[in-house]
């Protein structure tokens, strides 16, 4: 093989062909949250971990949607639970039940 | 894929391509990369059908790569088009024709913008009178070469002493069409068949006897992109077009590429081998790679040209495979000749792309 | 003696103004040119936001029409202004003079192969949202066939100034939202992708729907618009659109992809305007005299307009206006 | 006919029927009575061994420490036989488990006395001590005319005891019929074992009525089973066949000693040692071993925590209070265990009521963290200072600079700033007062570490704890005033923030009246006062913030309140109950504070005033601090 100097540069594009509907249909038994997320984004805004550090439910439910499930754990890591996007959420998503879904779910994997 | 829905939009974007009369001019990459090309295309329309093509030694480069690297401003570009059109003018011509993709989109988008600010077209003109002394113009019709082998396409075929056809087989050849981008995407009503559906080049395969195949990543730019080539850090992005473009043709198995734009001719050529030897994954029967042709090499190769004549020498994947199947005899060593008969000796041979 | 009145348009408006000024005592003449009356309503199968059977409700609507004379097949050939009346002549050879006009010549659908980049008509699995509706209703469409991934495409035509209009056609989200859910029951195993550039769930009960479908159908929502669609070896289609959501490229291969193609002026509108000399706004649709409380009234004393003939409406809407644009010719008869 | 009793003489009063003291009709007894002692015996092997050394060590040293042996005694006494607890509740279920626990406790203590007194070679094992007590009527006979005052008495005692066992049996079985006369809306629904035990239990009093009442012309009796001799001849003539009455009462023992282990009346014997532990200072550990195994079992399965539950206003939910998570945890049906133990609000009002004090929330956090503590977290962002936090300001979180200045530190916490009305009035108050005092989280701060412990995920609050009590710590502050319940709970019972008095708002605004830095000027709007769960029950602050709501207005009651009081429906301690059965809660939880019309709800909590603000429409809900800042005058 020759080392050109340059290489094929790896798609960020989102595959729908590859991700999981497994993880999401048994996600969305655990939680209806999953599916029901308008993406408002009031989660994110009003996140306490948000001032620390990059946290999201909306970019973590989106992320599992898009099978991007250790990102979606990565935006989960920081969260202390401390149920401020629950009592924001506009669709009466229990966000704390389903941040540890996601958490349990995509656990150690 | 319902032909009638195709044949429908085609007939929506028809475009007026003059018969006869052209102001030609050439394209930078293929003068340096496909000479033979051009000079094909002279030959078969001015010598096999007798149309009069006009070039003159004076015209140069459209501007187009500098403008599209960001390294001459706008108002630079349209002069030097605004003078290109000038000479067409001062030698009594009003249809231009012009060898390159990138500088037909330059002329369109310039005319359009003409159009659109009159005081623009104003302003372009005074610099022309001031740097040139030259006359200001437009042209009735700016065609590209593609465009007027399309209006020949059945004359061609008239005189063509082969078909796009597999000789063993009595198949149809399966030809992959690939259009720059700047043909039809800017201004798809420029554009025969328009942006979406281009007939163009399909028009040409068609009437040759060839089919069609259309694959999902066809509309894809074929990776050169101006500053995606031209820079090195840029370039593993060149590279990834080409590659997605080549893993979604591959399952049509397609016998060639016909393409009118010269920088995809080059790179969908050019990268076969870079993917091959960096990758390790080749395309096309045999590891041997998709050959990359021009419509006038297609066009020579129907109407019984040498192939080496033609400059199908040049390519990066070898060609000797599809000749074959057209049945086209050539001399495997009269390949790395000169013009004077000399031998340049053949160049250094991939490892992972077969020949 | 009773006055005549013509009514231009056989859809719901044209209907229910007929029935309602049909009991008050006036002559209508109901034109439609097609060969039977319901337009659009006609071709669908249920209505949103219940998924109610359109049926009955066009049922109703006919079953209402009492005296009403129904001149089917029949062109508008000139309609004109003579005094206080107006003239008009059909193909069928029937001319008819009135002392008022009501024009419901409501919508033409977007022809939704001018988004060539979505490949209707070119592809073998792309459809409409019409073509979705003949399917419930007549049970076949060779392109609908067992499909287990679906797209649906919301401003088809609409939100689009390339494609002639720059603004929403209010119905579609609705319409995408209940499709989704149909097709989601009509095919169990699939997974279904709603593209959507902003959910206009604006109507009672819309939200609802789109919970629903959310929940219960586990509808996916992707908003983003569909850039392109091509076609696999294999027939299936290939999407590309851009989950705006996450700011990233996104890629997905479909059975079944359904446009859901928006309302534009139908032709016919702008045919019987020009004759009439009634002036059309930019968009395409009859200009009422103005948007509030000259909604039915144009320009043109005697000469009044209803439903979507005047821009993209729900059916409840065309209802009210149909109602409303009858109460209004009644008064001006009376007047008269 | 002999005479009822004599003074004592030389001749023996008692005859010594059958020497050797066997019959075959003590068999099931005995069977019953062994296989259960040794059940027990294993059992209690069992939980001493799933205790950690230092636990086992906190046992040990409470039984030499003479507070907490009188402690034990006193508890074990009120508690398991008197059942004051119920008593102070609910007199009549108080009535029926006294009566038959304490009347049971008795008959046992006094057949044994009798026993000592009259035949007191039949306490040795092998003699039938085992079984003699028990059935001494059968085993002999009065000596006729040798009845000494003494003999009477016991006889006399013997009968009072078995009637007031009797007369709790007679409730319990109305209960079981008709709970809501003794004020229950739910009843549990009992298992196979606990049905079996339970008619057994039924049946041991009337049997033994009937045993004594056959052998009272012999063995002796008193009011009850003389009289009912003298009936049963009346009715069957001379000829009394008693035998099968001692073997129904010995039948009906053994089963109930049998199906004793496998019942809900396992807690019978499991309440003493749950009370050793607790008062020895143990906590629950682990979900189902040592602690929370004594728990288990001393649950008594009364279903006090039906009604008690908030979930209950829906009656599906009824399956997931505690004394279902308890039974299931018995029965080691995880997959229950863990939908109960996430369901439950944790709002503490079971074990408010628990006569047993079986602290099921405990347990179910301990269920919740055997999964989530695992789960991985990164909190390695609280150790950078924050980016660009707000122009400098103090952000409470590790490594950032620890606000400076007063002594007096205000943590607003995250609810308090979704409820922004709060902050401003505690605010409004801290100024009105002249208090030099430092906002703590006033540009955002971190968790208080709470949710993460209701969550179970323990490991992740310690990390949270430690970053917090860091920047505490070094704040110089001497008091901290919470406007949170919650982070109130968790600071005082997690932070060991020594030299710090942590205190809720409510208190610290009390204290300010109480020093006269601030002023109330009561005002003519009626109040009723919402008990937060982590602050009433959670923390045991229930009379700050009346006095306060005194000082500015007139105090109604609500139907239940203080530790009664009902979760508003927003806690955080449930994981897994969805919006609309929040929802259902709200509504109940408000009906109950509406019984008096009042003019407004005040409670004092941001999570209780957002949830019920969110649900009342028609009666204003306001926080304390935001009265007392409009009723304040500064001094």
């Amino acid at each position: 093989m020759i080392d050109f100097g340059f290489y094929l540069t790896p798609s960020s594009t989102i595959d729908l062909d590859k991700v999981d509907r497994k993880a999401v249909d048994d996600l969305a038994r655990a939680d209806s949250g999953i599916r029901t997320c308008i993406a408002c984004g009031s989660c994110t805004a009003s996140c306490t971990a948000g001032v620390f550090a990059d946290t999201s439910v909306r970019q973590a439910i989106l992320s599992v949607l898009n099978g991007r499930n250790e990102k979606a754990r990565e935006l989960l890591s920081s969260c202390m639970l401390c149920g401020k996007c629950m009592m924001v959420c506009p669709r009466g998503i229990n966000t704390r039940h389903l941040i540890l879904s996601i958490q349990k779910y995509f656990d150690g994997q | 894929m319902i032909y009638e829905g195709k044949q429908k939009i085609w007939s929506d974007y028809q475009k007026e391509i003059p018969d006869d009369h052209y102001y030609y001019v050439r394209s930078c990459i293929r003068q340096t990369f496909f000479p033979a090309s051009e000079g094909a295309l002279l030959k078969i329309t001015r010598g096999i059908l007798g149309r009069d093509v006009f070039e003159n030694e004076h015209h140069t480069t459209c501007g187009g790569i500098a403008y599209h690297t960001d390294t001459i401003p706008h108002e630079t570009v349209m002069t030097i088009v605004a003078r290109q059109f000038a000479l067409m003018h001062k030698h009594g011509y009003e249809n231009y024709v012009c060898s390159c993709i990138t500088s037909f989109g330059i002329y369109i988008e310039t005319l359009e913008t003409w159009r659109n600010f009159p005081e623009l077209e104003a302003k372009i003109a005074e610099n022309l009178k001031k740097t040139c002394n030259l006359e200001f113009a437009k042209p009735k019709f700016v065609v590209h070469t593609s465009d007027l082998i399309y209006k020949l396409r059945e004359e061609i075929a008239s005189k063509a002493k082969y078909k796009l056809v597999n000789v063993k087989t009595g198949q149809p050849l399966k030809v992959v069409e690939h259009i720059g981008c700047h043909y039809s995407k800017m201004f798809p009503s420029k554009g025969v068949g328009g942006a979406e559906y281009p007939y163009v080049l399909a028009g040409m395969v068609e009437a040759w006897g060839g089919e069609i195949v259309d694959y999902p990543e066809r509309r894809h730019c074929c990776g050169f992109g101006f500053r995606q080539y031209l820079i090195k850090a840029n370039r593993g992005y060149s590279l990834s077009n080409t590659h997605k473009k080549f893993e979604s043709m591959e399952p049509y198995e397609p016998d060639f590429i016909i393409t009118n734009c010269p920088g995809c001719a080059y790179f969908m050529d050019r990268w076969q081998y870079v993917i091959a030897e960096s990758q390790g994954k080749t395309y096309g029967e045999n590891g041997r790679g998709i050959p990359v042709l021009t419509y006038e090499e297609v066009a020579g190769l129907v109407l019984g040209f040498n192939p080496w004549d033609l400059g199908l020498q040049t390519h990066q994947v070898y060609v000797e495979p599809l000749l074959d199947k057209l049945g086209i005899p050539y001399e495997p060593a009269k390949k790395f000749l000169g013009a004077k008969g000399q031998d340049l000796g053949c160049p250094a041979l991939p490892t992972c792309l077969k020949v | 003696m009773a006055k005549n009145i013509i009514i231009i348009g056989g859809g719901p408006a044209g209907m229910e103004a007929s029935a309602r000024l049909d009991a008050l005592g006036y002559t209508v003449f109901l034109v439609e040119k097609e060969k039977a009356l319901g337009g659009h309503l006609a071709r669908w199968d249920r209505l949103f936001p219940e998924g109610k059977p359109a049926g009955p409700v066009l049922d109703s609507l006919v079953g209402n029409l009492g005296n009403t004379k129904v001149l089917l097949e029949s062109d508008v050939l000139s309609l004109n202004r003579l005094g206080d009346s107006f003239r008009i002549s059909l193909s069928s050879g029937v001319s008819v003079i009135a002392d008022a006009v009501l024009l419901t010549t409501g919508f033409d659908l977007f022809e939704a192969s001018k988004k060539e980049e979505y490949g209707y008509g070119i592809y073998d699995h792309v459809v409409t949202n019409a073509d979705v509706e003949e399917f419930f209703r007549t049970g076949g469409d060779p392109r609908i066939d067992n499909p287990q991934r679906i797209g649906l495409v919301h401003c088809v035509g609409s939100r689009d100034e390339k494609a002639g209009c720059r603004n929403c056609s209010k119905v579609c989200c609705a319409t995408a939202v209940k499709q989704a859910c149909e097709l989601k029951a009509k095919f169990p195993a699939a997974t279904v992708y709603c593209f959507y550039m902003d959910l206009r769930m604006f109507g009672r009960g819309y939200e609802d729907l789109y919970l629903k479908a959310q929940k219960e159908y586990g509808i996916r929502f992707i908003r983003g618009r569909v850039s392109e669609v091509s076609e696999r070896i294999d027939k299936t289609l290939q999407i590309k659109a851009e989950d705006t959501l996450s700011s990233t490229p996104l890629r997905v291969t479909l059975d079944l992809l359904v446009l859901m193609a928006g309302m534009r002026p139908s032709r016919e509108g702008t045919k019987v305007a020009k004759m009439i000399h009634l002036a059309t706004g930019d968009d395409g649709f009859l200009s009422s005299l103005d948007g509030f409380g000259g909604m039915q009234a144009t320009s043109i004393p005697g000469l009044f307009v209803a439903g979507a003939a005047t821009g993209p409406k729900t059916l409840p809407d065309t209802i009210a206006e149909a109602r409303a644009a009858a109460s209004l010719i009644h008064e001006y008869l009376q007047k008269s | 006919m002999t005479p009822f009793y004599i003074l004592q003489t030389d001749v023996p009063e008692v005859i010594d029927r059958i020497p050797g003291a066997y019959d075959h009709f003590i068999l099931p007894y005995c069977a019953g009575i062994i296989f259960c002692l040794c059940w027990l015996g294993v059992g209690l092997v069992r939980v001493i061994a799933n205790l950690s050394s230092s636990d086992r060590k906190a046992l040990l040293l409470s039984f030499v420490n003479p507070v907490l042996i009188w402690k034990n005694l006193k508890d074990i006494f009120c508690d398991c036989l008197l059942h004051t607890k119920i008593w102070k509740r609910k007199p009549l279920l108080g009535f029926m488990h006294s009566a038959i626990a304490f009347g049971w406790f008795l008959l046992i203590v006094l057949g044994h006395l009798e026993v000592w007194l009259f035949a007191p070679r039949h306490l040795y094992l092998d003699n039938g001590s085992l079984f003699y007590p028990i059935f001494y009527r059968y085993f002999i006979w009065m000596n006729p005319g040798h009845t000494t005052l003494r003999g009477s008495l016991f006889f006399f005692l013997m009968d009072l005891c078995l009637l007031y066992v009797l007369a709790g049996i007679g409730l319990a079985i109305f209960k079981r019929f008709r709970s809501r006369l003794l004020g229950m809306k739910h009843t549990t629904k009992p298992s196979l074992m606990d049905r079996v035990a339970l008619y057994s239990l039924w049946g041991i009093f009337p049997f033994r009525l009937l045993a004594e009442s056959f052998t009272a012309d012999l063995a002796g009796g008193s009011f009850l089973t003389l009289p009912a001799n003298a009936l049963l001849r009346f009715l069957f003539g001379d000829n009394l066949h008693f035998m099968p009455w001692w073997w129904a009462y010995s039948i009906v023992l053994g089963l109930f000693f049998v199906s004793l282990p496998f019942s809900r009346y396992m807690h019978i014997l499991t309440e003493p040692l749950l009370i050793l532990l607790r008062n020895a200072g143990i906590k629950v550990r682990h979900p189902r071993k040592g602690y929370a195994e004594a728990e288990i079992y001393a649950c008594s399965s009364c279903g006090l925590c039906l009604d008690a539950c908030p979930m209950n206003v829906q009656k599906k939910n009824l399956r997931f209070s505690s004394v279902y998570f308890i039974r299931f945890l018995r029965r080691h049906n995880e997959k229950k265990v863990n939908r109960i133990a996430d369901k439950c609000l944790q709002c503490g009002k079971c074990l408010a009521l628990c006569p047993v004090g079986v602290d099921s929330p405990a347990i179910r956090r301990r269920q919740r963290a055997a999964y989530n503590d695992r789960l991985a977290f990164d909190y390695s962002a609280l150790k950078a200072p924050v980016p660009g936090g707000v122009s400098g300001a103090p952000v409470a979180g590790g490594g950032t600079p620890a606000p400076a200045g007063g002594k007096v530190m205000y943590f607003a916490g995250c609810m308090s700033h979704l409820t922004p009305r709060i902050i401003k009035a505690v605010l409004e108050v801290f100024r009105k007062a002249g208090e030099d005092f430092v906002f703590a989280d006033e540009n955002g701060g971190l968790c208080c570490g709470r949710p993460l412990l209701l969550a179970g995920k323990d490991r992740a609050a310690k990390t949270v704890i430690e970053a917090n009590r860091k920047m505490i710590m070094e704040s110089g502050c001497t008091t901290l005033v919470l406007s949170c319940p919650i982070c109130l709970k968790v600071f005082k019972e997690e932070y060991k923030l020594q030299g710090i008095e942590v205190l809720h708002y409510t208190e610290y605004m009390d204290r300010l009246v109480a020093e006269g830095r601030l002023t109330l000027r009561k005002g003519e709007g009626s109040f009723v006062y919402h008990d937060p769960c982590e602050l009433g029950r959670g923390c045991g602050i229930y009379d700050a913030p009346r006095r306060l709501v005194e000082g500015v207005g007139q105090l109604c009651k609500a139907e239940k309140e203080g530790d009664e009081s009902v979760c508003c429906g927003g806690s955080l301690g449930s994981l897994t109950l969805s919006y609309d059965d929040r929802k259902r809660i709200t509504a109940g939880a408000l009906d109950n504070l509406l019984v008096n019309h009042p003019d407004r709800i005040v409670t004092a909590c941001p999570l209780c005033l957002k949830t019920f603000s969110d649900a009342s429409s028609d009666v204003p809900v306001v926080d304390i601090a935001e009265l007392v800042a409009e009723s304040t005058a500064r001094v």
